[in-house]
């Protein structure tokens, strides 16, 4: 096997694609979003259960490519139990890094780093980001939505 | 083997992979440290010098508008643009120049034809009919312009193997059906479809036949006239002409009925504040500066493959095709989808690997230099009705030798390898 | 002059044409023993070799279809083709690259929007404002919408010197005006008109505006945001790059609304047998396999125009045309249609010599080498308005010298010895 | 002067041009044509009597080009007076030999002959054959004319 193809799919990424976290789709989530790829038919939904600012439980259901699930499950490690302003910086944290923009991971996103090595495949970026940015979605509805909320309540 | 002059033709009346290979630069490319291996062809083919050198010359030496100009580089550059469409009329079966209007590819012929005789000629109540393996291009202009004409889709059914079913063709194709557009290759399943007898049934009750020849003219002898079609369209970048340019051949009679869709120069005759008249064809079609570096390149594109000859090209393919399903089909975990008789098929090649996404395994085998494809292929509906989001496609052309198909198989097993160990 | 290095940049913040010659390899060329002295720039401009050899390139080691594909090939082609993209959308002021359009040429990019926008947007007592010296390309595709749509056509009239009379520019653009299409310089006069004010009345009214780039965006500082131009087309072979690629600028919120009018790849994002939905914003509007080659060869175009600097070309070309304006003006015989003003047009020049008709000329011109156009520059009901069926244009660029201008100045003395014998 | 040019523009098609015989347009005549070349705006019209069998008298107004002034004129010269039977072979020779075909101009045509040095210039091609072509329309509409109204009397 070739060495770049070997970093791309490093053992980290293969175990979460074999035995992916989060997979089991939430029964009742606070919110939900759909995300896909056009061009490659490929979809995604990630979904969350939100307490008191942190993230209760999180599900992303993804038939898709290893590196999209492997991503996702990852995601749903990262996050879960996680405040909402953490979340809101990991996610946008990797979206840069996946944008292949010059970033710092924090200790705690540790295993993260290995979702860099997709840069040196520009066409995989995209099946890394889906989730990704389909998280960040959803943190925006919830934002508006608490938005709309506190408007109406006051 | 330098020197020796050798047959391009050899035994059999086909075409030897390895002396074509010389006249197209980019195989010599290294891919990730490997020989690159195109697969991809039905996507785009790769160009030989000839059609490369000829747009370098363009510009480098007659770059000037077309029609319009009475200089001297204007009327190299006319004359050149109108003997490539002579070159197109002779080529697919000896129609009228003035039939073959240049367009921008497959997708634009397509479209003029729903837009502009379709609108003119669909509505409430009449019928479109198309086929399950349509591409997007021969399905979604024709989707649309059955709900802004209120007319029905009818579909002609796929069955197992992946041949049309034409059992039901004459309740399909019934009195209310003003025109069928089918595609004479499928470029996810290869298969090539009887258009000869949908034309005829077609014809029986008045409908007109648009044929989708993108996947059919690189790879097949095709003559318009003794098909019949009413009309067929194509595109240059398939069959190893340049890209931004596609054909559209019409029937004189039809085309001179139609209006124009797009207004500009050179396809009217006579303008003033109030009115236009329109221009002969094929300029009513043509407005605006058209790609004439584009009709330079296409003119050698169609002299390459002539020369070959396309009996000669359509041999090596099935030959090439029957030893790569062949192969194939010895990986117990690879599925293929579409016919497996080499001679109602052409080479393109649609299969599933056990376990393994069909991006996973692009990626893998690009790491090997191997390009292929994956996705739904602008096919959608169709992988759906496959029961797929996606596939992975090879598709053979002039230029792949019987190593190239090697190299895949070698390159699923290693995936599979790499991959399969759930 | 070999081995010392010469600014390409001159005194006064100008270009020196002498040293641009040097990278445009048609320049080289005999015709009819003579040095080509090429005139003709309105109808398309001359290549740089850094264009040329960019499609060259392209096809001799990266040529792939976009977007769909996984292989190393079809993601160097993504790369450049979206890369172009944003160097388009920077070069006409910063725009958003998904504002960016790629279309076949102007013509089409208007076509696009009176299609797709006019048609939701235009209806009966509705009023569609033009110009007298709009181009073909900007006045048909009007008629035929504002003739569908039951609605007006005015135009904006010009005055004897060619320059826009806005004097009733209120009345004219009135509260039924939806949209406006304007030139921003004339093919034919060379005017560059105040499209600053009248898409200032035109937004008072709620009107759209779109504006004409194709004779501008070449020759001028260009930048559709401090304009407010809402949509803003052009096309690649008029400023040094490949046939058959032009742009549709248009702004976001504006695209967002329209919908597609061409189907197919590529601008879908979804696809069943019954319903289709459409991809994001720029591909919404690109259905099929685009002009790759052509973005390639636009990018080296735009990096061309931009190491020059638009300010240094405009300042070549005002003095040029101010050589030519006045030498031509020596000729008792010639007519010269247009404003007389160097700073208020660019260096499309149109003229008529006494006793000759334009066919002539430009024959007696092409026999020295001379490239010009004769005809009525796809500007029927303007030339017509000038009292002419024809006219002669030579159009001026970057590597025109003053040499050009004296080459022409003394074939049009030849010519008139030939014919003025009356 | 170059040397091609002085054959295209030869003293004969000078004089033509300078004083183009029937340009004076016919008042009644039995058929008329217009012909256009739609890239330059240039138009002309043919018109013709017609007495028994022969062109008894022919106009051709043109507002165009040297060549296309200098044809039209050798046009209306080189028919006047002739048989429909002679005026179709000549008009049918003319054509070809304007669009390069070989052909031999009879001893009669001779004139012709210098439309013959037309071909070293392609894009003028079809100012000369504007008249040739719309002459042709005009013999063609002449003998539908003569079929339609057989096919009525009988
Ligand atoms: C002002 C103007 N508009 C539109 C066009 C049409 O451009 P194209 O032929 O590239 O579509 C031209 C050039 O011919 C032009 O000069
Ligand atoms: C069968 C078929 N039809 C239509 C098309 C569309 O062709 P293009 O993208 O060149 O317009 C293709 C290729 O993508 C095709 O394979």
């Amino acid at each position: 096997m070739s060495e770049p193809l070997d970093e791309l799919y490093r053992e980290i990424i293969m175990d979460h694609y074999h035995s992916p976290r989060g997979a089991k789709k939430l029964d009742n989530p606070d919110i939900s979003n759909e995300g896909k790829n056009p061009s490659c038919g490929d979809e995604i939904e990630v979904a969350l259960k939100v307490g008191d600012k942190t993230i209760d439980d999180v599900s992303v259901a993804c038939k898709g490519c290893a590196i999209s699930v492997a991503s996702g499950s990852m995601l749903a490690e990262a996050i879960k139990g996680k405040s909402l302003e953490e979340v809101k910086k990991i996610a946008s944290t990797v979206r840069e890094m996946l944008k292949g923009n010059q970033v710092e991971l924090s200790e705690e996103m540790g295993d993260l780093e290995v979702l860099r090595s997709v840069n040196k495949f520009p066409v995989r970026v995209k099946c890394a980001l889906l989730s990704w940015t389909t998280l960040i979605d959803c943190l925006e509805s919830l934002e508006n939505e608490k938005k709309t909320k506190t408007s109406t309540t006051e | 083997m330098d020197g020796i002059i050798q047959p391009i033709i050899v035994e059999g009346n086909k075409i030897d992979p390895n002396i074509i290979r010389r006249d197209f630069p980019i195989l010599n490319r290294q891919i990730n440290g490997h020989r690159l291996v195109y697969l991809d062809n039905a996507a785009t083919t790769q160009k030989p010098s000839s059609v490369i050198n000829a747009m370098d010359e363009y510009y480098r030496f007659h770059n000037a508008n077309v029609h319009r100009g009475l200089h001297t580089l204007a009327e190299e550059a006319t004359t050149a643009y109108e003997s490539t469409r002579a070159k197109i009329a002779e080529f697919i079966g000896g129609v009228k120049p003035s039939e073959i209007i240049y367009t921008r590819g497959t997708t634009e012929s397509i479209n003029l034809v729903a837009q502009s005789w379709g609108r003119a000629n669909v509505g409430p109540h009449d019928r479109i009919v198309i086929t399950q393996m349509e591409h997007h291009a021969n399905l979604v202009p024709w989707l649309m312009l059955a709900k802004r004409a209120h007319a029905e889709l009818e579909y002609i059914p796929i069955n197992a193997e992946g041949y049309l079913n034409l059992d039901n063709i004459d309740t399909i194709i019934n009195g209310n059906t003003k025109i069928v557009a089918v595609t004479q290759m499928s470029n996810v399943l290869g298969t090539i479809n009887p258009v000869d007898r949908i034309i005829d049934r077609a014809h029986k009750v008045g409908a007109v036949v648009l044929v989708d020849g993108a996947q059919a003219v690189p790879h097949l002898p095709v003559n318009v006239k003794s098909l019949d079609a009413d009309f067929y369209v194509f595109s240059a970048h398939k069959m190893l002409g340049p890209t931004g340019l596609g054909v559209l051949y019409g029937k004189e009679r039809l085309l001179e009925e139609m209006e124009p869709i797009e207004f500009g120069g050179e396809m009217i005759s006579r303008v003033q504040f109030d009115s236009a008249e329109w221009n002969i064809l094929p300029y009513k079609f043509e407005a605006g500066t058209p790609h004439i570096a584009g009709a330079y390149g296409f003119g050698p594109a169609l002299d390459y493959l002539t020369k070959l000859g396309m009996e000669a090209i359509r041999n090596h393919e099935i030959e090439l095709t029957s030893y790569a399903l062949e192969k194939l089909h010895e990986l117990k975990y690879v599925k293929i989808f579409g016919p497996l008789d080499e001679n109602q098929r052409g080479g393109v090649i649609s299969f599933k690997v056990k376990d393994i996404h069909p991006h996973d395994l692009a990626t893998v085998l690009d790491s090997y230099g191997i390009a292929v494809r994956a996705g739904h292929h602008c096919a959608q509906p169709l992988t759906n009705l496959l029961g797929e989001i996606s596939t992975t496609r090879a598709s053979l052309y002039i230029y792949n030798n019987k190593d190239d198909v090697d190299e895949l198989v070698k390159g699923l097993i290693e995936a599979r390898r790499y991959f399969g160990r759930v």
